[in-house]
């Protein structure tokens, strides 16, 4: 089987991924769209395992590996995302403007009135 | 002889950080005795640093032997290196330093700010005296550089604290614009320096002045705009001077008098020291741009003066005239146009710190700057303040017999003999028109005299509070005086020191 | 066989996976990951991977999208489809995306086009546990570690704070 | 105190520099160099040097100086520490010129005089003519001084050598030779008020009299003649410095005594012909012979005498009457006052306008005869510049005698025609008081400023007799004839009371309106722009590069939208680019 095939494979479940991390308004859908790119590298260490073969299954393990380290980050993503819920009763990414630069949003609010 | 200059460097700094380290309040006079005795003993070691026997002799000294070195490894990962020296060049610019350091702080023994905290007014002087010292004995680069911009916090703060106390927000904006373009301007210097090291691989500049950098395209010309533009926002060449009426005008009087006395002279040094030296060839590159900006400074700042109505400020734009004829000497890099750079220098930081005292003299007794406020008639109220500021103005003017003429008169020498490479016709053009520009000259003093000093006294009755000439003004001003005269009638003081540069 | 095992599998992984970012009810979104994820897991058994293979499915599958389903449920995801679940900006995340893929794609193309591999020797729970106990013991253990600190973290982010609880509670009297 | 100490320092000092010139009179030509600093291929530095000319110059500057001086004692009374102070800086500047041999030396007395010429013009700054006076004179002598500066260069650089005794003009070429005179010639020009720049002298006159005598008539005015016949090898060597000095002194003379005609202020009238006899001075050097250079410095003599003695006799009218405008004098001269209250001025005033005018026996006449000699010996050699001379002068001699004759007669008498009025100055001060003045109290000055008038007046006299009387009889015959046909018709309208003046002589010539309308509006216009640039235009650049970093701090805020999203995107959108610059790089 050509290396290519699973590579090309990650290369379109990772973009996907990142497509739905920008495009996806629910914070729970980003989430969604983070597992697909972590499954996307996934894919890849795998394959680069088996094109390696270097007996120790380091590929597999990492793959292992990451596959843990998504469970802890759903994990604490999903209580970040009920924690949004909790305090502004949606989980919409859009319209959760705490970062904002304060002065900027007061003088453009003093420019329109 | 090196120790004494490391003892002019370090104890400015040295002196500062105990004022300013004791707890105890001090009373303002206090304070400036304080600084008035360290910066005497400066001043004393300045002098003893003066080449014996050079006083008066007027032997040529075939080459600029270096004296007081101090060399020694700073950051050698950097390849910087600590070295001090001083030569004939920067001598007599340490004395003029040390000498209107003394007299700031012996001005404000009795003469103190209205906004008070004197103490730390005499600290930065201190420290302003010891970075201008440190620049003007830097041997290397960087530490030139760092010297530099150690002067330029301090009177960032002097203009802010203790600026003009009728306009806060004026006198904020006069120090940020001041710090701001001269940080700018320090900025292309750096990178000017850095292009060097990178050409020449070292940043001691007397090594770079041995074997300069040669050429006069390609990095060696971009490094020598680079400094050319650094240090001309410093002289301040036109049309980068737009800080320095500002800064002037609203700086407290012994701030104006440091920062035109001395802190303009950061520029011009550097040209002379570094950029002439260590980049030839590019040098005679630039220089006719130098010298057509320089010329157009001398213009611009007299017409400028013609229509000021603030005597700060006319004082402020004369030195942008002044600076302007420094840099044509300068960019004229012929024998005569740079000791005329030199000699004016000098004779500019006695006379325009002259002026500025006076002008801060007359502020402090009318509580303005603004010639109509003041009136007319000084020489009806003030007498013998007035017949001072007259006797200035034909200094500044360039009176032949005082100090003010012999730059002015080697400059345009200099420029109707430039050096060889230069084009002589471009060169004669500017030496007319700066010599139109000392009639301007003329007339903008001539002006200030009339509007300010003559007139009817019956129009301005003399106010009860206005005392004339008090005694530690004139004991301030004595030194400024009688050197203006002195190097006005014997020039050889200090141009044979100049033998050959 | 193995290549077409695999091809089938990706492709069902890729379409899943689309319609995981474009779908407009979230709770079909959410199902339509299991599938994806399902798929992958398909993909890693083609290669023989079996272990890992298994660990995607009972991990992922089996948990992480419960997880997430969880999550819908208590922010009251509504089922019906909604227009506006994906932003103004898809069309311009699409392009990047686009663009994206086809660097990585080229690059990836360009490095490895010519190599062929062979699905792995030893990708049995043994092997690879074997491996993870003799080789990777260190790393395994500080995962171990980072799992409890997320474990943690999840608590203590999902717990309402003490003093914000107070607040409510005095703001609420104050009302009263 | 400090008035005394300077009274008498100023009277100590000029009889000293008399004293020199005596002492120094006869003793060899000798010089000397001192404090010389090399620049380059020059040395500048200063040296002093002795000869006839400086001894001849000393004597007249000293002498003249002390009559000043003393004259002020009782003349001024206000401010006397500064102005004595200031006169004796004069006299020390003036003594300076004389003896300087390095350019630089000569430079800075050049410019010191000005200096104190401009402070003591301001001596009375309360007055507005006195300030706008002063500025003018400083302002234009400053502008000529430049030229000077660069004649300096051009001839110094071109010998290689600032000492005046060393310029040898054989060994400089001809085109620098007449670029760097011709500069001088500027600086000239301006010191000694000729055309084109002769508008400050009459312009100078509000300064206080004995000023007026010895500063703008007798020594600074003449620094210029001075400097000719010092630099006379130099100046000679060029034809063309010869003709266009020629040419500058004839015109001056004739403008300038045409202007004397119509002036209704003595000072003015004293002004005007102050530069047209320098222009007289002048033409006598521009006919380039040892006889030429002899007449014009004979005449600078007399003129010294002359001149001096006639402004400070106009000071003692200012002094005792208060005013030297014909307007006032004549209220006092219509009952016939001026004359027997004055007598000892009338009869010196009387020597130096005879003197003035070229009355056959007084030096005046003696002196322009010989410059008239000179011309004439030129011109029959066939020159086209001693026909030049020659015809100024003698024209002139004609413009002389009618304003030293309407003068004298409109000053000190009564006009037969018209008895009891003010004549034809009535016009020129409509505010003025018909009422007859207190004439009772019109005294003579004291005796102090009267022994400085006689001593002046014997010197105006006996001067002419000095240097031996070698007259050429046709030519004195011709000048008297040409005077007396000037003074006649001065005589005739006085004696019908009428002074016709030309309104273009009035306003002499518009040059002053002119030069304004060229060079001080448009200095005025370009100060403001030069203001208004810095202001608006690179002003705006500053505050452009501080609010385009403002502006650019606030858009940048802008892109804060705390939209966790666009922050994401903009990072891959990064990355992707960096991704696709790092691929072209590096193929």
């Amino acid at each position: 089987m050509p290396l290519i095939v699973p590579l090309l494979l990650a290369v379109v479940l990772f973009c996907i991924g990142v497509y739905g991390v920008l495009a996806r308004r629910n914070a729970i859908t980003m989430l969604m769209s983070f597992e697909l790119m972590l499954n996307a590298v996934n894919l890849n260490l795998v394959a680069f395992d088996a094109w390696r073969l270097d007996g120790l299954a380091t590929g597999q393990t990492l793959a292992v590996f990451v596959i843990t380290l998504a469970a802890a980050e759903i994990g604490l993503g999903l209580a970040i995302v009920l924690l949004l819920f909790r305090g502004h009763g949606h989980v919409d990414a859009d319209s959760a403007r705490d970062l904002v630069e304060v002065d900027a949003v007061q003088q453009e609010k003093g420019a329109a009135t | 002889m090196n120790a004494i200059l490391l003892g002019i460097l370090a104890l400015p700094i040295l002196a500062a950080a105990a004022l300013w380290a004791v707890p105890v309040a001090i009373a303002d006079r206090l304070a400036a005795l304080y600084g008035s005795v360290v910066s005497g003993v400066v001043l004393i070691g300045s002098l003893l640093l003066w080449p014996r026997g050079a006083w008066a002799s007027y032997t040529t000294l075939q080459d600029r032997p270096l004296r007081a070195v101090t060399d020694v490894p700073w950051i050698p990962s950097l390849d910087v290196r600590f070295h001090v020296a001083v030569d004939s060049i920067s001598m007599p610019l340490i004395v003029l330093t040390a000498l209107l350091v003394f007299l700031c702080c012996l001005y404000s023994v009795r003469i103190t700010p209205r906004i008070g905290r004197t103490r730390s007014l005499i600290a930065l002087l201190l420290v302003i005296e010891a970075g201008v010292i440190g620049t003007f004995s830097a041997m290397d680069l960087v530490l030139f550089f760092v010297c530099f911009e150690i002067v330029l916090i301090p009177m960032w703060l002097v203009i802010d604290i203790w600026g003009d106390d009728h306009d806060p927000a004026g006198r904020r904006r006069a120090a940020t614009t001041f710090v701001l373009m001269t940080v700018l301007g320090s900025a292309l210097m750096l990178l000017g320096f850095l292009l060097v090291h990178r050409k020449a691989g070292t940043f001691d500049i007397v090594q770079l002045t041995n074997s300069p950098v040669l050429g006069g395209h390609g990095v060696a010309l971009a490094a020598a705009i680079l400094i050319a533009v650094g240090m001309a926002v410093k002289v301040p060449l036109w049309p980068l001077h737009i800080w320095l009426p500002d800064a002037h005008a609203k700086a407290p009087t012994v701030g104006s008098v440091l920062l035109a006395g001395v802190l303009l002279k950061l520029g011009t040094y550097g040209l002379i020291r570094i950029l002439v030296p260590v980049l030839p060839d590019a040098t005679v590159t630039i220089a006719p741009y130098l010298a057509g900006f320089s010329t157009v400074a001398i213009i611009a700042g007299s017409l400028a003066c013609l229509a000021q109505t603030d005597v700060k400020r006319l004082i402020a734009y004369s030195s942008v005239g002044h600076m302007g004829f420094i840099g044509l000497g300068i960019a004229t890099l012929s024998p005569a146009g740079l000791r005329g750079a030199l000699f004016a220098n000098i004779a500019h930081g006695i006379i325009t710190g002259l002026l500025f005292f006076l002008a801060g003299a007359i502020k402090d007794r009318h509580d303005t700057s603004d010639l109509r406020e003041i009136g007319r008639a000084l020489y009806a109220r003030l007498p013998r303040i007035a017949a001072l500021l007259t006797f200035a103005s034909l200094a500044s003017l360039g009176l032949p017999g005082l100090a003010g003429f012999w730059g002015e008169m080697l400059v345009l020498l200099g420029a109707y003999n430039p050096a060889d490479a230069l084009p002589r016709a471009t060169y004669l053009v500017f030496m007319v028109l700066a010599g139109l520009g000392t009639v301007l000259t003329a007339a903008y003093f001539l002006r200030l005299v009339r509007n300010l000093c003559q007139g009817d006294p019956a129009d301005h009755l003399p106010a009860a509070f206005a005392v004339d000439l008090s005694r530690i003004e004139l004991a301030t001003w004595a030194p400024l005086i009688a050197l203006t005269v002195l190097l006005g009638v014997w020039p050889g003081l200090l141009l044979h020191q100049w033998g050959n540069l | 066989m193995t290549t077409a095992l695999f091809s089938v599998a990706g492709a069902v992984a890729v379409l899943a996976s689309v319609l995981v970012v474009t779908s407009r009810r979230i709770v079909h979104a959410a199902l339509w990951l299991v599938v994806a994820l399902g798929a992958v897991a398909g993909c890693f058994g083609a290669l023989h991977a079996e272990f890992v293979a298994l660990v995607q499915i009972l991990v992922y599958v089996g948990a992480i999208v419960v997880l997430v389903l969880f999550a819908l449920m208590l922010t009251k995801a509504p089922m019906n489809p909604l227009p506006g679940l994906t932003t103004g900006r898809s069309p311009f995340a699409a392009v990047v995306a686009a663009v994206l893929a086809l660097i990585l794609g080229a690059g990836v193309v360009l490095a490895f086009g010519n190599e062929k591999v062979k699905p792995v020797t030893h990708g049995s729970a043994t092997d690879v546990g074997t491996e993870i106990f003799k080789v990777w013991v260190l790393p395994f253990e500080v995962l171990s570690v980072l799992l409890l600190a997320a474990l943690i973290g999840a608590i203590a982010l999902s717990q309402r704070k003490l003093s914000e609880r107070s607040d409510k509670l005095s703001s609420s009297e104050k009302e009263d | 105190m400090i008035a005394t100490a300077w009274r008498v320092t100023g009277v100590g000092f000029s009889l000293l520099v008399v004293l020199t010139a005596g002492l120094l009179y006869g003793t060899d030509p000798a010089q000397t160099s001192f404090m010389n600093s090399p620049v380059g291929d020059l040395t500048i530095g200063f040296g002093v040097r002795t000869d006839d000319l400086t001894v001849l110059l000393l004597a007249v500057v000293g002498v003249i100086a002390t009559c000043v001086q003393v004259y002020s004692l009782g003349y001024l009374h206000q401010r006397p520490a500064s102005y004595h102070a200031l006169v004796t800086l004069f006299t020390a500047a003036m003594v300076t010129v004389v003896i300087a041999d390095s350019l630089f030396l000569l430079l800075i007395g050049w410019e010191v005089m000005g200096a104190c010429s401009y402070l003591l013009i301001g001596h009375y700054w309360e007055r507005r003519d006195a300030r706008s006076g002063a500025v003018k004179a400083f302002l234009m002598t400053r502008l000529a001084d430049v030229g000077f500066l660069f004649g300096i260069f051009v001839l110094g650089v071109g010998a290689g050598t600032f000492r005046i005794s060393e310029l040898d003009p054989a060994q400089i070429s001809p085109g620098v030779l007449t670029t760097g005179t011709l500069l001088l010639l500027v600086g000239v020009v301006g010191k000694s008020a000729q055309v084109p720049l002769q508008t400050w002298l009459p312009d100078a006159m509000p300064g206080p009299s004995p000023v007026s005598a010895l500063i703008h008539a007798a020594t600074m005015v003449a620094a210029g003649v001075f400097l000719i016949a010092r630099l006379y090898d130099v100046f000679s060597a060029s034809d063309t410095i010869m003709t266009v000095l020629a040419i500058v002194a004839s015109v001056t003379m004739l403008f300038s005594a045409l202007c004397a005609m119509a002036a209704v202020e003595v000072k003015r009238v004293l002004a005007w012909s102050t530069v047209s006899q320098l222009a007289i001075m002048f033409s006598g050097l521009s006919l380039g012979t040892a006889d030429g250079r002899h007449a014009a410095l004979f005449h600078l003599v007399t003129h010294a005498a002359f001149k001096g003695l006639l402004f400070l006799c106009a000071g003692v009218l200012l002094h005792q009457v208060g005013s030297a405008a014909f307007v006032v004098l004549r209220r006092y001269t219509r009952r016939g006052r001026l004359r027997k209250a004055l007598p000892v001025t009338f009869a010196t005033m009387t020597v130096g306008l005879a003197a003035l005018a070229g009355v056959p026996g007084f030096a005046g006449f003696f002196s322009k005869d010989t410059v008239v000699e000179a011309a004439w010996h030129h011109a029959r050699d066939g020159s086209v510049v001693g026909w030049i001379v020659l015809v100024s002068v003698c024209v002139t001699v004609v413009l002389t005698a009618f304003y030293c004759m309407r003068l004298w007669l409109w000053v000190f008498f009564r006009s037969p025609a018209l008895a009891g009025a003010l004549g034809a100055f009535e016009d020129d001060d409509p505010m003025a008081d018909l009422e007859e003045p207190d004439t009772s109290k019109l005294r003579d000055a004291p005796w102090i400023m009267l022994a400085p008038l006689v001593l002046l007046a014997v010197a105006s006299i006996g001067l002419g007799y000095a240097d031996g009387v070698q007259l050429n009889w046709v030519l004195a015959l011709v000048t008297t004839v040409l005077a007396l046909l000037g003074a006649l018709p001065a005589y005739s309208l006085w004696s019908r009371g009428a002074d016709p003046r030309p309104v273009v002589l009035e306003r002499e010539f518009g040059v002053d309106t002119a030069y304004h309308g060229l060079f001080v509006v448009p200095v005025r216009w370009f100060a403001r722009l030069a203001v208004g640039g810095d202001q608006d235009v690179i002003g705006a650049y500053v505050r452009a590069a501080g609010r385009a970093g403002t502006l650019a701090s606030q858009g940048f805020r802008r892109l804060q939208t705390g939209n966790v999203q666009t922050y994401l995107t903009a990072a891959v959108v990064g990355v992707v680019a960096l991704a696709v610059v790092a691929g072209v790089i590096s193929s």
